[in-house]
């Protein structure tokens, strides 16, 4: 089964199949740095339950994540580690910036220590903004990441 | 009349040997796609039994309730790049996976699985020592373990390692003594009196097992019981993962599918030792009525130990290393060798 | 001549709740010594704080101790009610004491769960998170925020008490009493946990004193230290609580202690709903349309038993509608300067255990 | 014998007592013979002159009460011989207002980068000049002023 996708790349059959995989099983890492760490893992735990959607398993490897949710401030001494421990992780891999300190450096945003988005550092897919996002929010955030994995959404 | 002469005579037309090596190859073949079935189910069984002791729901967007998660899960392992860390031994690292995950697939082929009623014996391997290879073939499988973590040279894989080889030596010898007396009870029949052949085969030591080991020697299906869980290496004892602690371990290096196969060797070990414990302990594929139903009465047992198992692993906090050395030798070994000697006695109250 | 291994925990860990970078030097298993990185989450709140007017610096302290926010808040506006001269009414004061008991059991939730996963646990975390959820729904209820709150206004507080958020934490409490035991067995009938937590992380008295730790980590050294009841703030007078010791001084008594203030806590939140009183829930001075106007003179310190301990602010005003200069005194980063005496000889497995003990929250520490 | 310069009372009712620079150490063997403890201590940027306010406490009186000292050049004598609170709150003090604790073994920066320019909290530090960090392979930071350099 062929199909013309977007740009007149082909997608085939086992594409699809990986890309249906990739979006239903992102190992998301546990990258909590702040305060939105909380709410990342209460999106883990029992009132949102992340793992109805795939993402069941946080692992503490970056060797074993796909999905990195960035949850808190990144300070300046914290950006080059948020970049090596992006590099450390297999492709294909995904960035969610989680709150606005790390979409633009919220609050914080006047401050001298911390960077103006964690964008400057490494690429990301979805931002969920809030102070911090509630985890109905970042469940959002993932199943946006999913569709996109997917190539679903209108852009 | 068992599948394998079945399997011989449908295939007769090839001639003898021909034949025979086609029925081995399909039985084979056959046990392996159960067992693959099976760790799918048993993972999705996990989650879902994790999930409600946890008080969520577990995976149910995937597929419907959510059953093709596993496959989902082993879809975009199989797609991850492959990383290799710098410094790596090379050869070791490849095969360490491959070495924990087929020592797992062996196992369940030499593993007895009774009747089932139009199918007949459903064992593969027909021999009179596979209780020696089956522990043979556990003994390779920590072997896996052990050159995956050294040959990362990372610090965390090497301490989990180390940790590993310290619960190995601590548990093994316990659980191979109260395999011992497992061989030495079921040397002697009940029924006569006499002397048996075939003690050292598990199909044989099920025979036998006229009455369920576990109740003859308690002490021995605890010991046993134990070591099966320190052999799959959960929690309590999962002191070579203790993701807490290293990250992850022995496996701290690995990605993708690589990382697949020990999660799967995971798995694999809690079904395995299940299967174990049940042929050994609880009268295998022995049941109530005729065996014709002996396969079905096996996995029950099993999926009554599976569930046990889970609920240990979710319920208990990791022991500290020292603390399970000690508890390997000052209270395993110990209990494995008064059982031994309990066993001793008993087999001469039967003569 | 041993040799030693360097083993990094952080800055980003499964379980040092939060990111500093320990270095720890090993010989095989055992600790020798722990270098402490700090600074990974240092978010200029001070300078921040200088910045902005008196109202809009709450939300720097919300984001402190980022699980126990009520009380970060409660300290800064202690002292800047006092400096700006804007005394909350008395039913402020029972609704703000009410506030910050509830996220007292929220923190103390958190800090349980964490615990369990430290050692390996995994559903404890899930049963404190399910009861930490209810204790947001209150927060949304009041607040509007879940976790930030940003609730307490100089000189009140920003919306009142209905009937509706009176009868839901009453309800929540009378749940909770049997839930909470209920999570405690799990922790306490399993041996296994007594073993990693007994003997390790001791922390004697006078260590305790010379580092300035406080919090549940100096009454489990047997020390009846506590803000609450020694410098009463709100209206800590007018209940009846106890402060629970402990004379174990490990990391197992700090986690008695914890769980034993968790049930305090419950009998405070249920004689203050029985005390709050009607009447206006701000001072009309710091109302909103006054708030950019607000001016503040003089110096002020005022302290608070947070979650992990002492929390004290420092606030000195100029005579402008902007602070001259907040400082906070962390009680997280007095507890993590002990971590390096008091972890010589562990195990790795208890020096996570003893960091889930103490439980230090980066944000109080890097600020 | 030490000298009180002054003696009031803060918003709080707190007692705060002030003490020259020369007779800080001496005042502070003082009080921790009397069993106070120190609990934190605070530096202000007076914009003419440093100021460090000490908080003591006595767990068996339960008394507390703020010590103040000021200083023209920078430079106070350490207290870690003291008390050793003051290890990580003097580094604390000297990352972020500059003040340098003379005596203390260890004066590096806590919460900044080694090579940060400037002390923050100063009233005459510049926020416009970012300053931006990096790390090499090896786990070592560097700051620059440049923001191709870093983040």
């Amino acid at each position: 089964m062929m199909k013309t996708g977007e740009l007149g790349v082909k997608t085939t059959t086992l594409e699809k199949a990986l890309e249906w995989g990739r979006s239903n099983s992102l190992w998301p890492l546990t990258m909590g740095l702040a305060c939105c760490a909380i709410e990342m893992m209460a999106m883990q735990a029992s009132d949102v339950d992340i793992s109805r959607f795939g993402s069941e398993i946080f692992r503490n490897s970056p060797r074993q994540s796909d999905l990195m949710i960035v949850a808190g401030t990144t300070n300046k001494r914290m950006a080059p580690r948020v970049k090596r421990i992006y590099e450390e992780m297999p492709y294909p891999k995904y960035v969610i910036a989680m709150g606005v300190c790390v979409i633009q450096g919220g609050p914080y945003v006047d401050g001298y220590s911390v960077v103006m988005g964690v964008d400057k550092v490494i690429p990301v897919d979805v931002y969920v903004p809030g102070c911090p996002p509630t985890p109905q929010a970042l469940t959002y955030g993932i199943i946006t990441l999913q569709k996109k994995i997917r190539n679903e959404t209108d852009r | 009349m068992n599948l394998l002469f079945k399997l011989h005579q449908w295939f007769s037309f090839l001639g003898n040997y021909a034949s025979y090596g086609i029925a081995y190859l399909i039985e084979t073949i056959v046990v392996l796609a159960f067992v693959a079935i099976s760790f799918i189910i048993l993972i999705y069984v996990f989650r879902k039994y994790m999930a409600r002791i946890q008080l969520r729901i577990g995976p149910n967007r995937v597929g419907k309730f959510g059953l093709l998660q596993l496959i989902a899960d082993a879809l975009k392992l199989m797609g991850k790049e492959s990383i290799l860390p710098k410094g790596r031994d090379d050869m070791a690292y490849k095969i360490a996976p491959i070495i924990t995950m087929m020592s797992i697939m062996v196992s369940f082929i030499i593993i007895p699985y009774g009747g089932l009623y139009y199918f007949g014996n459903l064992t593969t391997t027909h021999s009179d020592i596979t209780l020696i290879l089956i522990f043979g073939i556990l003994s390779i499988m920590p072997i896996g373990e052990v050159l995956g973590g050294i040959s990362t040279r990372s610090n965390y894989a090497i301490l989990g390692t180390l940790r590993g080889i310290a619960k190995d030596v601590s548990f093994e010898v316990p659980m191979l003594i109260s395999v011992l007396a497992i061989v030495m009870v079921s040397s002697r029949s009940f029924v006569t009196g006499g002397s048996t052949y075939n003690s050292l085969s598990l199909a044989g030591i099920v025979t036998n097992e006229i009455i369920p080991y576990g109740i003859i020697e308690p002490l021995g299906l605890i010991v046993f019981f134990i070591s099966m869980i320190a052999r799959a290496s959960y929690s309590p004892f999962d002191l070579s993962e203790s993701d807490s602690e290293l990250i992850s371990g022995s496996t701290t290096e690995y990605g993708g599918m690589r990382f697949g196969l020990f999660y799967i060797g995971l798995f694999g070990m809690v079904y395995l030792g299940s299967f174990l414990v049940s042929l050994l302990y609880l009268g295998g594929y022995n049941g109530p009525v005729s065996s014709y139903f002996g396969f079905i009465f096996l996995l029950i047992k099993v999926i009554i130990l599976v569930l046990i198992a889970f609920l240990i692993w979710l319920s208990l906090p990791r022991m500290r290393i020292d603390r399970f050395v000690q508890f390997g030798w000052k209270y395993l070994l110990p209990l494995a060798v008064i059982n031994l000697i309990y066993a001793g006695f008993f087999v001469l109250y039967i003569r | 001549m041993p040799h030693y291994t360097e083993l990094n925990i952080g800055p980003v860990h499964p379980s040092i709740h939060g990111i500093f970078n320990f270095k720890l030097i090993l010989n095989e298993e055992i600790i020798q010594d722990v270098k402490v990185t700090l600074g990974f989450l240092h978010r200029n709140a001070e300078k921040l704080s200088e910045l902005n007017l008196y109202a809009d610096n709450i939300i720097f302290f919300d984001r402190m101790n980022y699980i126990d926010a009520m009380n970060m808040e409660l300290c800064y506006l202690m002292s800047v009610e006092k400096i700006t001269g804007i005394e909350p009414p008395e039913r402020a004061q029972w609704i703000r004491m009410i506030m910050v008991e509830l996220n007292r059991l929220a923190a103390r939730l958190v800090g349980m769960g964490s615990l369990g996963l430290d050692l390996g646990m995994l559903t404890p975390f899930f049963h404190a998170f399910k009861e930490r959820e209810k204790i947001q729904r209150i927060f949304t209820e009041a607040s509007g925020g879940r976790q930030e709150v940003n609730y307490f206004s100089i000189g009140g507080v920003y919306q009142d008490f209905t009937e509706k958020i009176i009868n839901d934490i009453r309800n929540f409490i009378d749940q909770f009493k049997k839930n909470l035991e209920d999570m405690y067995n799990m922790f306490i009938h399993s041996e296994i946990f007594w073993q990693r937590n007994q003997g390790i992380g001791i922390i004697e008295p006078e260590l305790a004193f010379d580092y300035g730790v406080t919090g549940p980590a100096i009454r489990a050294s047997g020390i009846p230290y506590d803000v609450r009841k020694d410098a009463p703030y709100l209206f800590y007078d007018k209940v009846n609580f106890d402060i629970p010791i402990s004379h174990q001084k490990d990391n197992f008594g700090r986690f008695m202690i914890k769980v034993e203030e968790m049930r305090q806590s419950i009998r405070i939140i249920e004689q203050s709903l029985d005390k709050i009183n009607d009447g206006p829930f701000f001072n009309p001075q710091g109302k909103k349309s006054l708030m950019l106007r607000i001016k503040g003179n003089g110096e002020a310190f005022s302290r608070v038993e947070s979650d992990a301990g002492e929390f004290g602010v420092y606030v000195k005003g100029d005579n402008t509608t902007k602070p001259y200069r907040v400082h906070a005194r962390s009680p997280g980063l007095r507890n993590l300067s002990l971590l390096p005496v008091i972890s010589k000889g562990l195990m790795i497995a208890d020096f996570i255990a003893v960091v889930g003990g103490l439980d230090p929250v980066v944000g109080e520490v890097d600020r | 014998m030490y000298k009180i310069v002054s003696d009031e009372k803060d918003k709080v009712g707190m007692r705060v007592i002030t003490v020259d620079k020369t007779d800080l150490i001496e005042a502070m063997t003082d009080f921790k013979n009397k069993g106070y403890y120190l609990t934190c201590l605070n530096g202000n940027d007076m914009k003419d002159h440093l100021e460090v306010i000490y908080f003591l406490h006595n767990f068996d009186t339960n008394d507390y009460f703020a010590v103040k000292t000021s200083t023209n050049d920078e430079h106070l004598p350490s207290l870690t011989k003291l008390f050793k609170v003051a290890e990580w709150d003097e580094r604390e003090q000297y990352d972020l207002m500059g003040i340098i604790f003379d005596g203390h073994d260890d004066l590096r920066r806590i919460f900044l980068p080694d090579e940060w320019v400037g002390h923050p909290l100063r009233k005459d530090y510049d926020l416009k000049k970012v300053q931006y960090v990096n790390m090499d392979s090896e786990g070592n930071e560097h700051v620059s002023f440049d923001e191709k350099e870093g983040s």
